[in-house]
């Protein structure tokens, strides 16, 4: 499997503030990855990079072969970045549906299709985007990135803050769209637990860096090494026994 | 003024350091070359006279926005209200105490205009305080049209759209009487412009006008330091009405007359011109584009009118997009180029 | 009173007409434009050309106002008005001034400072008897371009996907341009169609208010106060303002002279103080 | 424990529409405190602390500074009892220089920021000590720049400087090296070291590594109320704790 979008050497921030220093990585052709860390490590940055809306202060972007360092945020979108943003910011003057195609680009996600993934949104297709409950914008937030016809999809934390029966449908729905449809995929989760299962491999971001990169299986597997990577357990530098 | 801290002597930084912002406040050889030069104006041009007491006196109006937009951050585009509140109080009061000393006195006469303007200035502070820029411009322009339409209805106070005829100041503190060639006035504008310069300067660099820039810099650190910022804002807002109030009691008094024009809303965006011109926030901004701004008025304008009010827009654009900060801004700019090459050598 | 009524509506509408455009700007870009009603003047004088030089008709005069306006503004976004964006607001009312001093002195220069007066094709002169109030057929005639104009713009807005995009660019411009909208572009299309709509507003006006060279700085004035009263997340809301502003105008300059500016300028001051976040924000957030 | 106490809240609560951004609070800081604040996203720390620092007003519930009831103070007046912050975001004078900054401040601290009439720097205190703040900092050499120019770490301290000129009894920290460089990063760590010892600290921090370096006592934020208190070890070692951030269905460990 070829590289999708690969990041080179990656350094940026807000302002004057400098967030990610020396980020590199590569997702391949129908890959999923999950981004993991404490909050305030650089995961949201990361991605608002990716999608090209923070400072860029060195390095470089690739999609399929093509630089898009250089481009606009449409631009990119247009080139294949679907986003989910971490405040999910549905159009609230926009109905769910309109949600959807007023972003529409052509390709195999249709609007039924999109629909038939998330029954939950049809019902309320006429709803406008501020009436949603925080799952029902979850749901319109990835399905409208998936309206794009993105060739990768990045999903910031898409379980923050909702119930768990909620969880568990996002989670079933994520699982049909990022394992049988393969799509190409970066999820940035609090929830470790929850989402590497859905993914083959994982990086840990530690003060904006990359702290460690490997196989989610394994991550998954070791839950000491996982809790100690990820700062929650232990005074740091006395961990790690095992 | 040193006695509170004799107990510890402070390091010699911490003396290097004081004399470093002491030394901002010193008077510098172009400040006093400018001084100098406008009293000599009275010599050097003895046939313009009545241009330069405008000038100053549009300066001074120029001025009362520096205070409260290049320092304090507040945008306004209805200072002319105050300058026309000025005008027809100091203009009322030398027609109706005509004869009637010191009422018509013409000292007497700024203190009535600069206090009526302040008075209104203080109670329409409050509506500046809160809301964003665009708030604040629509309604400091919203006060200004509801005092120009004030003074079109009260016609039989202010003569309406006519004008306020018959303001005869008598002379300056009972001994100076305006001249036909406008010699008096000259002087008169000038000493009045100077020391509200100087009382101007000392508070701007003074530690209540550090405050306001700080205020403009970053409102919500001065409340977290503890800073009274509405109160602030209050005053320095009174004190540009008082400016104000002043220039327009001048110009009634200078030119006899006050009209509707004092306080139409070109009054108010002409005066934010000049001082965008010379550049907002140096105290000279407003004084250097009264000067460029009546002196290309005068030479353009005399070509057509038309021509002149073209350009003017031309300018204002060219400005914007090009030049921020103004002559002043850019002077300082190319000023601090040159130093960093010279730190660099 | 019901002629007053009627006129007062019929002003309101051209209100509208003539302010919508900035009102959608200034939702879109938090850009302020003072100079908007410098393309209702371009489109007013256009008109007035047209007819009087040309002999051009009056109903055609309406397109050619509405296409010369919308290519100005395009132009002079494309040109101009896109380096400000990221201005202060103070920088753009200077901008913005500054090209209304502009347009005042070209326009004083070609056509002199006088009023202009257009003389109406007769089938639009005259009145009407309607429930015993006298109705001018041209107020009437205002009244029906507009109220399509409005239910048009309204379809638009809300029915095509260009409407969807720009309502969702002015909702969150930086998440619509992460999903591929160009807000940029929209925002441009939207400033000419706005300069347009203004153009044509001011070949309307030609019947019914006066053109001169201080049109712009006149009638930007009625413009804040739309925007003030009316806010700019809508179109509803402006809609509503402008008529209520037409009305209050009209009936305060037939009913109360003296104070009728008075009253008008004071309620966009209370309103702007009513609401303390400035009237811009947008209610509270969520 | 018997040192005083300097800030508490009682049943504090912060309702924005239906959302309990902050959940019945108790909560009580002694003199000479070193506590830090944690909690996953959207735990309410940044409401807990604006409700604190006078930013917000709270729904219910009550604020004590220094034995005093502050709830319906401003930001402003409990900034003159003894309030101070940081920001997580630089919120600075860009114009001004650093030294103008802290005599600023010094200036209003000692209800002298009205004076109008004599130049700033005229006060030889006021300087010596904003000098004496530049130097403990370290960024004495940059005293005369302009503060907008300056490198974020150099903002940074000054931002920490800005809140001791205050003169605080209660210092809030809101992550202080966010942002930061890493090789300007030791420099503000060690700045907060060396606080003195009489201010009472609230750290508002994710990063866990400066959390376990200075705090003596964390408190853990979770859906707007108080998960648990205690002392590094006991936050660490907490199996729930692990969960909440880990978003475990079951404590597995």
């Amino acid at each position: 499997m070829s590289d999708l979008l690969t990041l080179d050497n990656i350094a940026a921030g807000y302002g004057e503030a400098q967030v990610l220093s020396g980020i590199s990585l590569n997702l391949r052709e129908g890959e999923a990855l999950a981004l993991l860390g404490r909050n305030g490590t650089g995961k949201t940055t990361l991605i608002n990079t990716i999608v090209g809306l923070t400072r860029r202060r060195g390095g470089a972007i690739a999609l399929a072969g093509k630089d898009i360092t250089k481009l606009r945020p449409d631009q990119r979108a247009l080139a294949g970045i679907g986003w989910v943003p971490q405040e999910r910011n549905i159009f609230r003057s926009l109905t769910v549906e309109e949600n959807i195609t007023a972003v529409m680009t052509p390709g195999p996600w249709t609007v039924e299709r999109i629909f038939g993934m998330f029954p939950r949104l049809q019902e309320r297709r006429r709803n406008m985007g501020n009436q949603l409950s925080g799952g029902e914008q979850q749901m319109l937030a990835v399905g409208r990135a998936l309206a794009l016809n993105p060739r990768v999809l990045l999903l910031d934390e898409p379980l923050e803050g909702l119930a768990p029966i909620i969880v568990d449908e996002l989670l079933a729905a994520l699982r049909r769209i990022i394992v049988e449809e393969r799509m190409s995929a970066i999820i940035v989760e609090q929830s470790a637990r929850k989402i590497l299962p859905l993914t083959e491999r994982a990086i840990i971001l530690d003060r904006g860096a990359i702290a460690h990169e490997g196989p989610s299986p394994e991550l998954a597997a070791d839950a000491v090494r996982l809790a100690s990577l990820l700062g929650v357990a232990g005074k740091p530098g006395a961990e790690v026994a095992h | 003024m040193t006695d509170i801290a004799l107990s510890h002597r402070p390091s010699p930084e911490a003396q290097k350091a004081r004399a470093v912002l002491l030394g901002r406040s010193r008077w510098g050889v172009a400040e006093i070359a400018f001084w100098v030069i406008a009293a000599a104006c009275y010599f050097l041009l003895p046939t313009k006279l009545s241009l330069l007491s405008e000038i100053a006196i549009l300066g001074l109006l120029a001025l009362s926005i520096d205070l409260v937009l290049g320092y304090a951050g507040i945008v306004t585009l209805g200072q002319g209200a105050f300058f026309g509140v000025g005008a027809y109080a100091a203009g009322l009061a030398a027609k109706y105490g005509a004869g009637s000393a010191p009422w018509s006195d013409p000292v007497i006469g700024l203190f009535i205009g600069g206090g009526f303007a302040a008075l209104i200035g203080f109670i329409t502070s409050f509506l500046v305080l809160r809301g964003s820029d665009l708030t604040r411009l629509m309604v400091t322009l919203g006060v200004a049209l509801i005092v120009d339409e004030i003074v079109n209805q009260t016609k039989w106070l202010t003569g309406g759209s006519d004008g306020l005829q018959g303001v005869l100041p008598s002379a300056v503190l009972g001994i100076w009487d305006f001249d036909l060639y406008g010699k008096t006035a000259f002087i008169y504008s000038m000493v009045v412009l100077f020391v509200l310069f100087l009382l101007a300067r000392a508070i701007v660099k003074s530690p209540f006008g550090l405050s306001l820039q700080a205020i403009k810099g970053n409102p919500l650190r001065t409340r977290a330091i503890g800073m009274p910022v509405n109160g602030r804002l209050v005053a320095i807002y009174t004190i540009g009405s008082f400016y104000a109030g002043v220039a327009g009691a001048l110009a009634a008094q200078t030119t006899q007359f006050a009209s509707p024009d004092y306080v139409a809303f070109h009054r108010s965006a002409d005066a934010l011109l000049m001082l965008v011109f010379g550049g907002a926030g140096h105290l000279y901004g407003g004084l250097l584009g009264s000067i460029i701004f009546r002196t290309m008025q005068d030479v353009l304008g005399n070509i057509t009118p038309q021509y002149w009010q073209f350009w003017l827009g031309a300018t204002l654009v060219a400005l914007v997009l090009f030049v921020r900060g103004g002559i002043l801004g850019l002077l300082s700019g190319l000023r601090d180029r040159m130093k960093r090459k010279g730190d660099a050598a | 009173m019901l002629t007053i009524l009627f006129d007062g509506v019929a002003y309101g509408m051209l209100l509208f007409i003539l302010a919508v455009g900035l009102c959608v700007t200034l939702g879109l870009m938090n850009f302020i434009n003072l100079a908007h009603g410098a393309f209702a003047m371009a489109g007013g004088y256009l008109t007035i050309t047209l007819m009087q030089q040309a002999g051009v008709p009056f109903l055609l005069c309406l397109p050619a106002a509405f296409i010369f306006a919308a290519a100005l503004g395009l132009l002079l976004e494309r040109t101009l008005y896109r380096h400000l964006y990221d201005k202060t607001h103070l920088d753009q009312v200077l901008f913005s001034i500054g090209l209304v001093f502009m347009s005042m002195a070209m326009i004083d220069y070609a056509y002199g400072a006088n009023q202009q007066i257009v003389n109406l094709p007769d089938y639009l002169t005259g009145r009407l008897n309607f429930l015993g109030a006298s109705i001018g057929v041209y107020r009437l005639f205002v009244i029906v371009i507009c109220s399509l104009l409005v239910i048009g713009l309204q379809l638009i807005l809300t029915q095509t996907r260009f409407g969807s995009r720009l309502r969702a660019a002015v909702d969150d411009g930086r998440v619509a341009r992460g999903m591929g909208i160009d807000v940029t572009r929209i925002f441009a299309v939207t400033f000419a169609v706005g300069s347009g709509l203004a153009g044509l507003g001011g070949a309307l006006g030609t019947g019914i208010i006066s053109f001169d060279p201080t049109f712009p700085l006149k009638y930007m004035i009625y413009f804040l106060i739309v925007i003030s009263v009316g806010g700019t997340t809508t179109i509803t809301g402006p809609f509503l303002a402008a008529i209520l502003l037409g009305v209050a105008d009209v009936a305060g300059k037939y009913y109360v002279p003296a104070v009728g500016g008075f009253i008008i300028y004071t309620i966009m001051v209370l309103v702007l103080i009513l609401r303390p976040q400035g009237l811009f924000a947008r209610g509270p957030a969520r | 424990m018997s040192a005083k106490i300097l800030l508490e809240s009682r049943q504090l609560v912060k309702r924005f529409g239906g959302i309990l951004a902050t959940d019945h609070v108790d909560f009580t800081l002694p003199e000479g405190a070193r506590h830090a604040l944690i909690g996953p996203n959207g735990a309410g720390k940044t409401t807990f602390v604006n409700l604190l620092s006078g930013v917000l007003t709270p729904t219910s519930g009550e604020i004590f500074l220094d034995g005093v009831n502050v709830t319906g103070w401003s930001a402003r007046r409990r900034a003159h009892a003894g309030m101070a912050r940081t920001f997580q975001i630089n919120q600075l004078f860009a114009d001004l220089t650093p030294l103008e900054t802290l005599v600023l401040t010094i200036s209003e601290r000692e209800n002298a920021g009205w004076s109008w009439f004599r130049p700033v720097g005229s006060r030889a205190d006021f300087v010596d000590e904003g000098m004496a703040l530049l130097r403990q900092l370290g960024i004495e050499d940059i005293a005369h720049g302009r503060v907008g120019v300056l490198a974020y770490g150099k903002q940074r301290l000054l931002e920490i400087a800005v809140a001791l000129a205050q003169k605080p009894k209660v210092l809030l920290l809101d992550e202080p090296a966010a942002g930061v460089p890493e090789h300007e990063r030791e420099q503000i760590l060690d700045v907060v070291a060396a606080l003195p010892d009489n201010v009472a600290l609230i750290l508002i921090e994710h990063d866990m590594h400066l959390v376990f370096r200075f705090a003596k006592s964390i408190s853990v934020l979770v859906n707007g109320g108080l998960f648990m208190e205690g002392t590094p070890e006991e936050v660490a070692s907490d199996p729930r704790v692990r969960k909440v951030y880990l978003g475990e269905e079951e404590v597995n460990v």
